[in-house]
């Protein structure tokens, strides 16, 4: 039972982060319909934005943060708001340098633009002058006090915060998606992009502002990544993008293009990696998602939120 | 209030107008026929601005809009409901109704205008929750004409209304074109460019025609004129 | 059969004449070159020519090196009951060991030949594997799955064991039951180290080599910790002579028939089913091609000096490595493929003093050729395509050789 | 339908029907192509022409109903196969391998009758060789027919679009088919083109022996070379025989031309 409760968290936890970051992927695969393998740098880029602030904070205030004595809780906050903004420059930039340009290019194209992209955050990142190439620890930013056992599982403020961020995020998603202006039209431009021109609809904005979106949701997820972890690997570890590409398979098994299946792949693809984990073997965590990934895909190809598409002549 | 002068269009290898050109007086309805690939959507895509003329230019009320991108277009009053309605299948009804008031942000006014739409198509307000999806062929017409007219048209670009549709239900979307053109108080008084290939039902209600045939005008005046002519007939069924 | 003849000439030039008289490190990045050619170019058969785009390569290449090293490693403890390379000159046995007695080929090099070929059909098999689901998936979807493919592989791979070690043992500790046979002091065995379930204590159990049963065999490659030990073969004659293959059926199966059906594939899938092309079935030929070729040049690779045969050799970065040569070259251009693998493996050396900048020259690229050429530097085309060509042709009547050197883009 | 009795049938399309989602595209669609006819297919637009096309080559399968090629069923084959069978086809909008040499385009038809195994096109086996030589010459014969000859190694792309169409038959005839299906194969082109393109078919069909199938918007075109014509609206074949027969044939006009007007509108109109 408690194997059961403790994997369960870790499933929440780390389901809520694949869900932060693949609504990005989602988000841009609506519109533009091409993987953007440079999300996972920007998730990165939330990562060590959160370390370099926190750091500079850290020294600015004359402090030590540890687990023990950790930073009040407003910097937490304000180093979120900031990795998200930072992060949200850095996806809009991307987007009108790298992809703006490809809008009418064969998809491919962008395809392999987006892997140049990442290529290059995670080796720029990795200079001397920039993060470096080894990996680094963030200043303890909350608590780790432990709120509820339940049996000899603790559930501490780490996880409480972390879930509760990447859920109030998702509902302010949610929210922006389902119930405003920009929203219908982002959905708009996803359904049909010359319709949506013809609304009124400024496609190049709604796209812009997608990116920049799906980057401070990213953001996010970097920065609930360093809060659990505490280690951050340097920006070309592979470790990152198989991060990445987990949250993309979840975005795929949830239905491509969707928001709630995003956040609905999320979960599934944690849950099934932890308690493939737990109750199989951990080394194998890869191997059910990607091939959970190839099962959902022949068998039923739109996801399990999605629909299939009928390709015309 | 709109004049086309010269306009060329290319796809490619294709040429699909060559020189077209035409005038829509405000307050009229003016049609647009031919038969299938004679180029009469891709003359509004370049109203709209969807496709760039290669040659040629175009005005609305004077100012030059060929090289202005689609919202802008919108923006000053022109506003199209394509051809196989673009309806946004998988957002309600209501959404996509709000969406065609996409460029204005007088709430008040917008729900006064939903309010007049539903008025105008009663079986929109009954299925006003619904999928757009699952509307039928009519309704999603009707929803397309309900939406484009949420943007407060000044000139308003219809492609090919009747498609697919059923007779009677062509019948019922004709008169509200015209209703929607008739003067104040009894309608809206907007000026309507109307793409059709229902030959007969488009002149019927327009004042002045024009046809293309292979990307060029060949004919054009008075609708009722046109109605009258042989070579209207002949343009669509062959001549021998 | 010219052309083959021609490839084994040039292959053992390189091998007896150019290897001797450059030096040992020009020499590995010539080698590099070779292996890099073979994997583009096989990878041409799939992304370039059918247009299906497969970011698995790399899982090709892993399970074909480890495939081919099974065969030499094992078969090496087998039949000669050591490690060693028993090969001739053309694998690089130095000259000075017994110029007289040792043979051009050896027994060894058949047994890598062997390998190779074993390689090549163990991922032509997984390549038909993974062919198949491009029958249902296009575009990103086939590149997300083949790219899941590899890092399953590179999974699997971790999760072997490590690999066995011969040892002299004497015989009454593998046997003890059996009565020793006259002069037999010890038996080559591998030891196993194991929980005994009873006592819950390690102990060590040996087994001999000849009694080793093979699906031992094939879960003992090295796990994480890499497939070390493996015979070094691999010389530029090998390495040239399977480029040259490469190459050499890259072309005649771009220039006939079913290279035409490939290329239609790629250009309009419905218009190619429309004209009669079985696209399904050519789709995973075109799969069991390229990885047979990956396949082969992992063999190659498996048995080179220096960085060995790991779990990584899998990843998506090796992949994403091969692609860029792909792509730089432009997508379908077999000439293409091979320049850009020249320059993609010679272009670390020449920013050996500022490696880190390596990559983001590489990003950068990538992205500049995608927004500016977008066809890559020859589109479909092949070099002597070119208009620059055509009219040095035209004037002076030369046949441009094999693509080599500098690119005109 | 009528079947002459002298001429077998080659084409037998009896009642098929197609849905999608709710909307039926086409309903109890039946055809007789014999051989050596030449017939329109025509509709206005979004009457399920193209689907038609579609379900004959095997894009799409028929929800319901038989087609039969040669006496062979081919309804439910993959459109590789139904090609096999002899059945070719062009698109309304051109769908050539666009990167390939027009010459390409044009073996790439022939590839449906080769012979020749993989590993003999990669040993260069004389089989092989000779079939290949064979498939290069028919293509260069095609292509001179067309009057294309001189624009063999050009990419296809490049091609002016009335080439690109010509182009389109060429490829389709290197099929060997017994019955070519010709989908708007005058869209886009000017009158003077228009005469040309009449001129070719006529010759295609008597030079290649082929029995074609025409869906034409250009009524001038159709009813110019067509022996026989059937139009469909929404799915359903609303008329069928000789050109002057269907011209005058009032449920044709309303379609093309929309139905009389209705009493309420005030601008009478007098109809042609």
């Amino acid at each position: 039972m408690d194997t059961f409760l403790q994997t369960l968290k870790d499933a929440l936890a780390i389901g809520s982060l694949y869900a932060l970051i693949a609504l990005g992927y989602t988000m841009v695969y609506g519109i533009l319909k091409f993987i953007n393998f440079a999300h996972s740098d920007v998730v990165v880029l939330g990562a060590w934005g959160s370390l370099v602030l926190s750091r500079w904070l850290e020294a600015r205030t004359g402090s030590t943060w540890t687990t023990d004595t950790p930073a009040p809780a407003y910097i937490g906050l304000l180093v979120l708001l900031a990795a998200m903004v930072f992060c949200g420059l850095v996806g809009f930039t991307i987007e009108r340098l790298a992809y703006k340009p490809l809008r009418k290019a064969p998809r491919l194209n962008v395809l392999i633009t987006a892997i140049g992209v990442s290529l290059f955050l995670q080796n720029t990142g990795q200079l001397e002058s920039l993060f470096g190439n080894r990996p680094r620890s963030i200043p303890a930013l909350l608590p780790d006090q432990t709120l509820v056992s339940i049996g000899r599982v603790n559930v501490t403020t780490l996880d409480v915060v972390g879930l509760g961020t990447a859920v109030a995020l998702m509902v302010l998603l949610e929210w922006l998606v389902f119930h405003t202006k920009m929203g219908r039209a982002m959905r708009a431009v996803s359904h049909n992009t010359t319709t949506a021109s013809l609304m009124g609809v400024p496609v190049n904005r709604v796209i812009s502002f997608t990116f920049v979106l799906g980057s401070m949701l990213a953001a996010a997820g970097g920065f609930l990544w360093s809060l659990k972890y505490q280690q951050i690997g340097q920006t070309a570890d592979t470790s990152w993008t198989l991060l990445g590409l987990k949250a993309f398979v979840a975005a795929v098994v949830g239905g491509i293009g969707n928001v709630r299946g995003a956040m609905v792949g999320g979960l599934a693809i944690g849950s099934l990696e932890m308690f493939g984990c737990a109750y199989y073997k951990s080394s194998m965590a890869d191997v059910y998602v990607f091939g959970v990934l190839i099962v959902v895909l022949l068998f039923r190809p739109g996801g399990i939120l999605g629909k299939a598409t009928i390709e015309k002549v | 209030m709109l004049e086309v002068r010269d306009v060329s269009v290319s796809y490619g290898a294709i040429k699909a107008l060559h020189g077209v050109s035409l005038t829509v007086e405000q307050g009229q309805i003016v049609t647009l026929i031919g038969c299938n690939g004679a180029g009469k959507s891709t003359t509004l895509r370049a109203i709209s601005g969807l496709v760039k003329p290669s040659a040629g230019s175009i005005h609305f009320e004077g100012k030059p809009v060929s090289r202005m991108p689609p919202h802008e277009i919108v923006r000053l009053g022109v506003v199209q409901a394509p051809e196989g309605r673009g309806i946004f299948s998988n957002m309600t009804v209501r959404e996509n109704i709000d969406l065609g008031a996409f460029t204005r942000s007088d709430k008040h006014a917008i729900a006064a205008d939903r309010e007049k739409a539903m008025e105008l198509f009663p079986r929109l307000r009954e299925r006003i929750s619904q999928n757009a999806g699952t509307l039928s062929g009519g309704e999603q017409q009707m929803l397309a004409i309900a939406r484009a007219l949420m943007a407060r048209p000044r000139l308003l670009l219809l492609d090919e209304p009747s498609l697919g549709l059923a007779p009677q239900i062509v019948q019922t979307i004709f008169k509200i074109i015209r209703e929607l053109n008739a003067p104040p108080p009894r309608g809206a008084g907007t000026t309507i460019l109307l793409v059709e290939q229902n030959a007969h039902m488009a002149l019927n209600i327009a004042h002045h025609a024009y046809v293309l045939e292979v990307g060029a005008i060949t004919m054009q005046g008075p609708a009722a004129q046109l109605a009258a002519s042989d070579e209207v007939r002949k343009a669509y069924l062959g001549g021998r | 059969m010219l052309p083959l003849l021609i490839g084994l000439v040039f292959a053992a030039v390189m091998q007896l004449v150019v290897k001797p008289n450059i030096g040992d490190y020009p020499a590995k990045l010539v080698l590099d070159i070779g292996i890099a050619i073979s994997l583009a170019v096989s990878l041409t058969m799939v992304n370039g020519f059918t247009g299906q785009f497969s970011m698995g390569h790399a899982g090709f290449l892993a399970v074909g090196g480890y495939a081919a090293g099974i065969v030499t490693y094992y078969g090496s403890q087998r039949i000669w009951g050591d490690r060693a390379t028993h090969g001739g000159i053309l694998s690089g046995r130095p000259l000075a060991i017994d110029p007289a007695t040792l043979p051009l080929v050896g027994h060894g090099d058949w047994l890598f030949l062997a390998a190779l070929v074993v390689g090549g059909l163990v991922a032509a098999l997984l390549g038909f594997l993974v062919g198949l689901p491009s029958l249902r998936l296009k575009g990103d979807y086939l590149a997300i799955v083949t790219l899941g493919f590899g890092e399953i592989v590179r999974v699997m791979i971790q999760q072997t064991n490590a690999t066995l070690k011969p040892q002299d043992i004497a015989w009454e500790e593998v046997y003890p039951a059996l009565p020793r046979p006259a002069g037999v002091e010890a038996v080559a065995s591998y030891a196993f180290d194991v929980i005994d379930p009873a006592t819950k204590l390690g102990r060590t159990v040996y087994q001999a080599v000849s009694d080793t049963p093979a699906w031992d065999v094939l879960t003992h490659v090295g796990g994480s910790l890499g497939f070390t030990g493996i015979p070094k073969y691999t010389s530029l004659f090998w390495v040239y002579i399977v480029a040259s293959i490469t190459i050499f059926a890259a072309f005649r199966l771009k220039q006939s028939t079913f290279g035409r059906a490939f290329l239609s594939i790629r250009e309009d899938e419905v218009a190619a089913e429309a004209m009669g092309v079985n696209t399904t079935r050519y789709k995973v030929w075109a799969f069991v091609i390229s990885a047979f070729f990956a396949g082969v040049a992992g063999g190659l690779f498996a048995h080179t000096l220096g960085v060995g045969l790991s779990a990584e050799t899998a990843g998506f970065l090796k992949s994403f490595d091969i692609i860029i040569m792909v792509v730089l070259g432009g997508l379908g251009s077999i000439s293409g493929a091979v320049i850009a693998a020249v320059v993609v493996t010679v272009l670390p050396e020449a920013l050996r003093d500022i490696p880190q900048y390596r990559l983001i020259i590489y990003a950068l690229a990538l992205i500049l050729i995608m927004i500016f050429r977008p066809k890559g530097l020859l589109g479909t085309h092949e070099i002597w395509d070119r208009a620059v060509w055509k009219r040095v042709r035209r004037r002076g009547g030369s046949e441009p050789g094999k693509a080599k050197g500098g690119s005109s883009p | 339908m009528t079947s002459s009795g002298r001429r077998s049938d080659v084409l037998r399309v009896q009642s098929i029907s197609k849905s999608f989602g709710g909307l039926k595209a086409v309903q109890d669609f039946s055809l007789t192509l014999c051989e050596g006819d030449l017939k329109g297919l025509i509709g206005p637009n979004g009457a399920g022409k193209t689907t038609v096309f579609n379900l004959l080559t095997g894009v799409y399968k028929p929800d319901s109903g038989a087609i039969s090629l040669s006496d062979a069923e081919v309804a439910g084959l993959r459109p590789n196969q139904i090609c096999r069978q002899g059945m070719a086809r062009t698109f309304q909008n051109i769908r050539l391998f666009g990167e390939l040499p027009v010459l390409d385009n044009v073996r790439l038809g022939t590839h449906v009758r080769a012979h020749q195994t993989l590993l003999g096109a990669a040993m260069r086996s004389p089989f092989s060789v000779g079939e290949e030589r064979a498939m290069t010459a028919r293509a260069r014969d095609l292509l001179a027919f067309f009057g294309l000859e001189g624009r063999a190694e050009e990419q296809a792309r490049n091609l002016p679009y009335g080439d690109q169409r010509k182009l389109e038959i060429a490829r389709a005839l290197a099929t060997s088919p017994k019955v070519l299906l010709l989908d708007e194969p005058a869209a886009g082109m000017n009158s003077g083109e228009k005469v040309a393109l009449r001129d070719l078919i006529r010759r295609v069909q008597t030079t290649f022996g082929v029995t074609i199938l025409l869906i034409e918007h250009d009524m001038g075109l159709v009813m110019d070379i067509c022996q026989r014509i059937t139009v469909i609206d929404y799915g359903v074949t609303i008329a069928e025989g000789p050109p002057e027969a269907i011209q005058n044939d009032p449920k044709v006009i309303e379609a093309y031309l929309g139905a009389p007007d209705e009493p309420s509108v005030e601008q009478g109109v007098a109809r042609a």
